[in-house]
């Protein structure tokens, strides 16, 4: 079906501590499509990804993703949908190899065999280095963590992938790395959506850029139109 | 890879033929069958203990019900062998009236489950306040009952070191090092770890079948005694948890104090069980291989798999 | 003896209530503990037993009165705690499981230790008025359970007023409320914390030295006090006095009828049934505490 | 001069670096502000002052003692007050326990400690009534504005208001700052981080601007206004996103 959108967030709200973290959020992303999100602290940009991801189940609203409706479902089984979700603190299985990191995203996939020879490919993706296999995840480098962050995301082949943050206080020379690797995710067509405050850097990785503020999108566009609204200027202005 | 495939037929050659070397010398024989049981029980208790890094404070129970369900199928009249694997099948039971308590959070699911061997415990002592009487079974004994447990011992090994090999422990250690994140990857935490439970429990309950059997006389205080988890736990934690080498290297230091304190008295040794305990967990949080081996020898980490 | 019903239960509801305010202050060392600094100390009853000796000893050697005796053992409870934190609590790694692997060890240690120092006879202090009761219409009273449960609530009463009106008592309540915040006001958090460890251990050595009043123990019974107090915790949820002694009488009572119906074999089990119940029907954690997901 | 901080570089995991070189300057009895985009690290820095997160390296001086080494309560005895960016009241105290609380330093000095209560009770009105109420009973700004009072009972010579305006309804932003307004009048120094801009402005002396980990300059009010509007289409990256962008 050609009008079923890969995300779509219909007056989604969410409450907590008595603060509305999300206040009749809509949102619809397109297949195949990369939208930015843009938007102050606390505005819910981040609460709008744990949403889709099933962390929090809305308290109105819904939320699908291929035109099934997921609000409710639990995490896992969000992912195992195609739905991939860097997070904005790097996180990785401090204790487990690189490799062993990359590949426990696959754990529950059917295909037995190639677990190992497709970590190693993702690896080279993403541009991690081979003899980097063996170490400890929590020895490499905070840059090389987040790439391991972005392979493991990338092992199952989601067609939908979420990166909070993906290059805050990332090493400029991995931080080219990464935008690399979205850019090339974009243009083999996966639907994308990435929330970053670093607006030269979303730039290069979105088509479109949403942005976010007092837990509604305001305002979703092409990026220069939605960088110049006065609307968007103002909001960072605190007025 | 291959020293280790040498090293582990070595073991095994070693194992199988203590009974020929001490040839009817009933000691050697009955030091060598507890020592394996607690071999078993440690390899067993790493697989929750160890890979899922829930602290299973509750193991003795495992034991105890298999070694009561031996009993008790002698009792019937079944084959003794049989009633063994009955008392594994018996601790699967406990497993999964256990699993609701894998839902808690690493210190709760300690404290439950040490509250649910101390009930099963206190429970079996009301009704068999001395214990109970194994019927033993002509041809079976000492020898026999060796060669048994070597091949539990064996089994035990081998499943850790699948176990090890596998996508489960992927799926165990990265629910441990990050439940949240695991979750996210689309692994059920409560389903890997129900399975790891029952893991744990299918061997433990063997290891306590045999144990009554060699026994012939079930003590219910002794059988349910907390030691069944204590000298596990030791084994492992010494050792490194969640690896196959860690309880094996944690087993011959154990035995190593057991030597040395063997005409002691038991408090003493609890003594040091506990001093080792808290020490290690001050200066060696992650075990003598991790501390030892890999940081101070720097030995290399593969990627098994 | 065939009873009327109602003096039975009358008897019975007593003698729970007793049992039950006993077991208050056995647990509260451990909710301070866990309020104020985090951990849940598996060695809790080991100071519970230690208290016990201490008191048994003091009377025994030096012939003075058993109460004055739970008197005199406090500054040994305060040493053995002063030392234990010094050296196992502070700078053991924030692992996952560390603090509670590092008090099982201190567990095992406490109860070998005291085992070897006074074998595994049971013991109890007797005093004069050990055998004595008083009647009150139909109801029997035990003279040494009222006195420990006098001692017990007087305790609590005391340790309620510190922490409510005192400023260090507030200080506590802080940190165990916010301890970053606590900190960037000024308040000194890990000398308060080593105070509050120090506390909770003189609380667990007095307790101790009351339940030797009324029961014979031998060194292996921390245990059973620790399950106890997890139990009274998991009705009370931490930081909250009038609901730890809530929490104590219910098991009191639970206890108590429990093995009045089941029979003195099971009386443990009613305690350890209860307490895994409460564990499964609030599986995020026994003390109220919200689940925060951190991603 | 009161508070310095010199070449300050703070980082989190290894080579993720948040603040990179970071100096500047409080000076006594003025409001200095810090402006920057999201994510340039502003809560960082201020954590890292008041002693919650080490630096890898760097300095900071208050009257000339270095703080760096010093735990966050040491800190306090100093002259060094925080008010966090997240809810820090002590929800399960009343208010007038969280204020008595703050006075934790001078609290053996009956007399100092009664007349700094009254000072900082007067200073907040807001309070008065509800001075045995627990804290949590309180609104989202009287919270904020009790998390302030309390710091003051540290009798700060330097207080940090870390995102004052944080969670708050634009009312609320508001009357927290006519109250910093006042404590600038009362001559108190204070070192402010906010992302309302608007009301950084109006209360400032000196703002400086930090942009990824960086500051990236400074100026009087005066200076700085005329640029503002430039400054923030800088952080959404106008002038060069025409050429990279849009692809």
């Amino acid at each position: 079906m050609l009008d079923t959108a890969a995300i779509e967030v219909e007056n989604v709200s969410i409450t907590f501590d008595g603060v509305r973290a999300l206040d009749r959020c809509t949102l619809r992303v397109e297949k195949g499509e990369s939208l930015g999100i843009i938007g102050p602290n606390g505005s819910g940009k981040t609460t709008l990804l744990n949403v889709i991801n099933g962390y929090y189940r809305p308290e109105d609203g819904r939320v699908m993703i291929f035109g099934r409706r997921i609000d409710g479902l639990p995490p896992h089984r969000i992912s195992r949908m195609g739905v991939g979700r860097v997070f904005q603190v790097t996180n990785v299985f401090k204790n487990m190899t690189v490799l062993e990191n990359i590949m426990a995203q696959g754990v529950w996939m059917k295909e037995r065999k190639n677990l190992r020879s497709r970590a190693l490919e993702i690896m080279d993706l993403v541009g991690l280095p081979r003899n980097l296999k063996d170490e400890l995840a929590g020895n490499v480098s905070g840059g090389q963590q987040k790439l391991v962050d972005i392979a493991r995301a990338l092992l199952p082949q989601p067609e939908i992938l979420m990166l909070d943050e993906p290059v805050a206080g990332i090493h400029p020379i991995i931080k080219e790395k990464i935008i690399e690797v979205v850019d090339r995710l974009r243009r083999d067509g996966k639907t994308l959506m990435v929330v970053s405050h670093d607006i030269p850097s979303i730039l290069r990785m979105v088509d479109r850029l949403a942005f976010m503020n007092a837990g509604s999108i305001l305002m979703v566009g092409d990026p220069d139109e939605v960088r110049r609204s006065s609307k968007v200027v103002e909001a960072y202005l605190g007025v | 890879m291959k020293a280790g495939a040498i090293l582990a037929a070595v073991a095994v050659a070693i194992l199988l033929s203590i009974p020929i070397i001490a040839a009817g010398n009933n000691f050697v024989i009955t030091l060598g069958f507890i020592f394996s049981v607690y071999i078993i029980l440690a390899l067993a208790w790493n697989i929750v203990g160890g890979y899922t890094g829930m602290l299973n404070l509750g193991h003795a129970a495992f034991f105890g019900v298999g070694a009561y369900t031996l009993a008790l199928s002698t009792g019937a009249g079944i084959h003794p062998y049989i009633g063994v694997m009955a008392g594994g099948l018996a601790a699967v039971g406990l497993g999964l009236l256990m699993s609701p308590l894998l839902r808690l959070r690493g210190d709760y699911f300690a404290i439950g489950t040490l509250s649910l061997a101390e009930a099963i415990k206190v429970a079996v002592l009301n009704i068999h306040a001395y214990g109970i009487r194994v019927t033993s079974y002509e041809g079976l004994g000492r020898v026999e009952n060796y060669y048994f447990v070597s091949a539990v011992l064996v089994a035990v090994g081998a499943t850790t070191y699948l176990l090890q090999r596998s996508r489960l422990k992927l799926a165990l250690v990265s629910i441990r090092e990050n439940e949240v994140l695991a979750n996210a990857s689309g692994i059920n935490p409560l389903k890997y770890r129900v399975i790891a439970l029952l893991l744990s429990g299918v061997f433990t309950g063997i290891a306590g079948g045999i144990y009554g059997y060699n026994l012939l006389y079930i003590p219910a205080e002794h059988v349910f005694s907390i030691e069944w988890t204590i000298i596990p736990l030791f084994m492992v934690l010494i050792g490194g948890r969640g690896t196959l080498t860690g309880p094996l290297i944690g087993s011959f230091i154990y035995l190593g104090i057991y030597y040395v304190l063997q005409f002691t008295l038991t408090e003493i040794s609890l003594l040091a069980f506990g001093l080792v305990v808290v020490l290690i967990i001050k200066f060696m949080p992650q075990g003598v291989i991790e501390t030892l081996f890999i940081r101070t020898l720097r030995i290399k980490r593969v990627s098994i798999i | 003896m065939i009873f009327p019903l109602e003096v039975l239960f009358g008897q019975l509801l007593v003698g729970a209530i007793l049992l039950g305010g006993l077991y208050s202050l056995v647990t509260i060392g451990l909710a301070l503990i866990f309020g104020v600094m985090r951990i849940l100390n598996i060695a809790h009853g080991e100071f519970i037993i230690f208290g016990a000796y201490t008191a048994y000893w003091i009377t025994s050697l030096m012939g003075v009165d058993p109460l004055l005796a739970i008197v005199l053992a406090i500054p040994v409870s305060a040493f053995l705690g002063y030392i234990v934190n010094r050296l196992l609590i502070r700078g053991v790694t924030k692992s996952f499981d560390a603090p509670i692997v590092s008090s099982f060890g201190l567990l095992l240690i406490m109860q070998a230790s005291m085992l070897i120092a006074w074998t595994g006879d049971p013991r109890s202090i007797v005093t004069p008025f050990t055998a004595e009761s008083i009647h009150v219409g139909p109801v029997l009273l035990p003279i040494i359970r009222l006195i420990a449960f006098a001692v017990s609530i007087t305790i609590l009463t005391l340790l309620y007023i510190f922490l409510s009106k005192t400023y260090l008592g507030r200080a506590i309540r802080a940190i165990s409320q916010d301890s970053e915040s606590a900190a960037t006001l000024g308040i000194p958090v890990q000398k308060i914390q080593t105070f509050t460890f120090v506390l909770s251990t003189v609380l667990a050595g007095i307790s101790g030295g009351l339940v030797a009043l009324l029961l014979s123990f031998q060194p292996t019974f921390g245990p059973e006090f620790l399950l106890k107090s997890f139990v009274v915790l998991a009705l009370a949820g931490v930081g909250n006095i009038p609901g730890v002694i809530a929490g104590g009488l219910i098991l009191g009572i639970g206890e108590s009828y429990g093995s009045f119906f089941l029979g003195s074999g099971l009386r443990n089990v009613v305690a350890y049934a209860m307490l895994i119940i409460l564990l499964l029907a609030r599986p995020r954690g026994l003390f109220g505490g919200r689940a925060v997901r951190e991603v | 001069m009161s508070l310095q901080v010199r070449n300050l570089t703070v980082e989190y995991h290894r080579d993720i670096e948040i603040l990179r070189n970071v100096s500047l300057n409080v000076e006594k009895g003025l409001v200095t502000a810090l402006i920057g985009p999201n994510g340039a690290g502003k809560s960082t820095l201020m954590k890292t002052l008041s002693g919650l997160l080490k630096p890898k390296h760097g300095d900071i001086y208050l009257d000339g003692v270095r703080l760096n080494d010093l735990p966050p309560d040491e800190r306090v005895k100093h002259g060094l007050a925080v008010v966090l960016q997240r809810r820090s009241v002590f929800p399960q105290l009343t208010v007038r326990e969280n204020l008595q609380l703050g006075g934790w330093r001078i609290r053996r000095d009956q007399r100092l400690f009664e007349d700094t209560f009254s000072e900082v009770i007067n200073l907040f009105p807001d309070l008065k009534p509800r001075l045995d109420d627990k804290a949590s009973s309180l609104s989202g700004g009287q919270q904020r504005m009790l998390e302030i009072a309390r710091s003051l009972m540290t009798r700060p010579k330097v207080l940090l208001l870390d995102e004052p305006s944080a969670g708050l309804s634009p009312l609320m932003v508001k009357l927290v700052y006519r109250h910093i307004k006042e404590l600038k009048d009362l001559s108190i120094t204070i070192f402010l981080v906010d992302q309302n801009i608007q009301q950084c402005f109006s209360v400032a002396d000196y703002l400086y601007v930090l942009e990824l980990g960086e500051v990236k300059g400074g100026g009087s009010k005066m200076e700085l206004s005329a640029s503002l509007s430039d400054l923030i289409r800088g952080w959404l990256y106008l002038e060069q996103g025409g050429k990279v962008g849009g692809g």
